[in-house]
């Protein structure tokens, strides 16, 4: 994992309390697992039916019935549960889990999200990310602040197809943590070094800058 | 490791805001005796009960009934329980009936986020009354509306302590569906047993459904 | 059990083929299961969650949870399921019951059902009957052919409120098989003794005798 | 007693009429990989594929999409198969995406004989185009309709003969859902018991939804 990625996986890390019911996407989000603080156990759900997924399995240790949403080997740890895909998307929509941790191609000012298509070139599908976010009491994007070819990723408005209007509530990059209010997109913290200047230029979408901004740790 | 399991007093004081309650149970097979019992001390008044039936006399919510703190009954078939009937026609409680398969499919859909469906049960009849027709292809549908409640009372047979449910033979019935539709959960369990001694795939209520829990049901009486 | 209903269960036993899935109401329609021939078997669907509900325990054996949708103690068979409610009616809803035999207040030649109230007087509720009526592949009504005081309880049109619309297929009494069609009523077995003449006088809607009508055994 | 057990050439007849067919499976766990070879022996074409995603390149419902086996795919992500992507591109497929939990609530839908159910998932986004949305309370919501098939091909982990289910750990997924809202239920199941040694509690599917059953799954290849 790069630098930036372990950076806002450690930071999404601290965003939990214990015994937090979260759902984790593919990718760098399956990653906040790995930084969780002390004291700090989080009940997993995978959409594919499971709570209290556990970390992957030693080599030799693999069961052929137990993978996490990504396709990956995984475990259950012990508390945990298995049930069907009509009662896992129960659990999403009705506002059962407490926060869903996501990537995203786009998000704008709106807590609009778009991360399942791009027309006419990549169409993976929306998998259980749609309802992930319409369900989640909160919901988290975890994503580097620009694409590679520095492309804005927070924007005034999302221009891809979108995944859900108005759902997003916080946005953690390698520059910074933000909130998405009626207000627009306010800085909470701001990554050791990382000016206000700096992250509002790899921004489209005009930020809001309190009196006080934490340092991201 | 999360432990759920407290006792009867910490519950009685949880259970404050809110006065709709779901009680699970079939012809009270499944009803969570203790815990009515609890609504009973602390004489909780013009609650509005969501439960299928109201039991036999002197059992499970019947003794809800028969202390006249129901102000509303949602259910479907009273047929076992003559005071109901007396109150309901008397005029003294409130009784809206479902169709067994609308009021389960309701509750199972407030759990699970959704706006509502369309059943073909109830179409031209009373049940149909004031509710929206909706055609999807050739046929008619009454479009039901989520059923939620501020508290579940449930019975589960096991519990381990961080709330993930087991139920036994036709006791399960409307369990796993409140279990999913109340803000606040609370389980009486026959037996409680240590978090992760139940298999994965035997739990048929995962814990994260599950407030608080107390022992409690039959095989403790 | 009268005569009149053992003659009506009796007959009723008959209607099945074997491993066919049923759902027999509270009553009447609970003592078809006493009559099946040899070699019929059916999986009995119980609507408070069971497959394969066998007959009552004996006395001593009874299961605290295993109760019949009457509220008396069952058993269940080998091969037997268990499931919750939503599942219960979902199986019922769908299509996935051959059969369910209920009683019925009134019937009439539409095929409309009314079971559940009496307004003023009796108001049990429907129950599960609604459901069932709607869901089940073949609707047969068991039932004495006249109220205790003599009253049609098979009528033009049904007075009561409707459990359901045009669903009954087949009704059985003590006088006779019947069969509703589109064009109405038709006698398909009589009792034996008993002339068209008097089942006619005996219900309001108008009765179709065919040529062949079979002897009810 | 029932004995639904059979043969694959059994199945290989009774799969005839009807080209909708469900196949289980997340990611290819609990993916019925027999009864996929199955269908390409029969070299069926034109057909209809329900199934979550296309699981990953050569195994299970990939193998009917590498072998233009497939005209329409109705599936919730292809992701992690290039060429059920490759041939969207090229229009050579026609694919409709479901979010995930409107998915399997459509299957569930038509197997529980409701007309549809409204949900918040996709208000706002490409999904909701050419749908019903109809308001409840202050909540837009969409109405999505049953998802059927003519044909269910599933695993369990076992069966007994009369055709009782019990899946294991993540690869129940779908499966349940899709027993219910096919005319046609085909399993294949790792372990085939006698009827009557599995626990009625125990049990996922009752057999009343299954129609034919053969020995098959990952234990006895």
């Amino acid at each position: 994992m790069s630098d930036a990625r372990a950076v806002i996986a450690k930071r999404v890390a601290r965003m939990f309390k214990d015994g937090d019911i979260v759902n984790l996407g593919i990718g760098l989000p399956t990653a906040v697992a790995n930084y969780l603080p002390e004291g700090i156990n989080l009940v997993i759900h995978s959409e594919n039916g499971v709570t209290m997924m556990g970390p992957k399995p030693l080599e030799g240790d693999e069961d052929k019935d137990v993978i996490d949403a990504g396709g990956r080997p995984s475990t259950i740890l012990p508390g945990g549960a298995c049930f069907d895909s009509a009662m896992s998307f129960a659990i999403i929509r009705g506002g059962h889990v407490d926060a869903t941790v996501l990537g995203a191609l786009q998000v704008d000012k709106n807590g609009n999200l778009a991360n399942w298509m791009v027309p006419g070139k990549v169409v993976p599908g929306m998998g259980g990310a749609m309802d992930l976010v319409v369900g989640a009491k909160k919901v988290i994007i975890a994503m580097e602040h620009s694409t590679k070819n520095g492309e804005f990723k927070i924007l005034k408005e999302c221009t891809l197809p979108l995944t859900a209007v108005a759902e997003v509530d916080w946005i953690v990059t390698e520059l910074g943590l933000m909130e998405i209010t009626k207000e627009g997109i306010i800085v909470r913290e701001l990554a050791p070094g990382i000016t206000p200047e700096e992250i509002q230029a790899k921004t489209e979408a005009g930020l809001i800058f309190p009196e006080n901004i934490a340092i991201m740790e | 490791m999360m432990d759920k399991v407290t006792n009867i007093e910490e519950i009685k004081k949880s259970v404050t805001a809110g006065k709709t309650i779901m009680i699970g149970g079939f012809l009270n097979v499944g009803a969570p005796e203790k815990l009515v019992d609890m609504l009973i001390e602390k004489d909780m008044k013009d609650l509005t009960i969501i439960t299928n039936d109201t039991s036999f006399p002197g059992k499970g919510p019947a003794k809800l009934i028969e202390r006249k703190m129901v102000k509303k009954l949602i259910c479907t078939h009273i047929g076992t329980n003559p005071e109901t009937g007396r109150q309901l026609n008397a005029g003294e409680i409130e009784v809206e009936f479902n169709p067994q398969g609308t009021f389960v499919e309701r509750i199972r859909s407030a759990g699970a986020g959704l706006g509502g469906f369309l059943t073909p049960t109830g179409v031209g009849t009373l049940v149909a009354q004031g509710k929206q027709i909706i055609s999807v292809g050739d046929r008619d549908y009454i479009l039901e509306l989520p059923l939620k409640a501020d508290i579940a009372l449930i019975k589960a047979w096991k519990a381990d302590r961080m709330g993930n449910l087991v139920y036994r033979r036709s006791a399960r019935n409307f369990t796993p569906l409140m279990a999913m539709a109340a803000e606040l959960v609370i389980v009486e369990a026959e037996n409680i047993v240590e978090t992760g001694s139940l298999d994965p795939d035997e739990v048929m209520t995962p814990s994260i459904l599950v407030d608080m829990i107390i022992p409690g049901g039959y095989e403790n009486e």
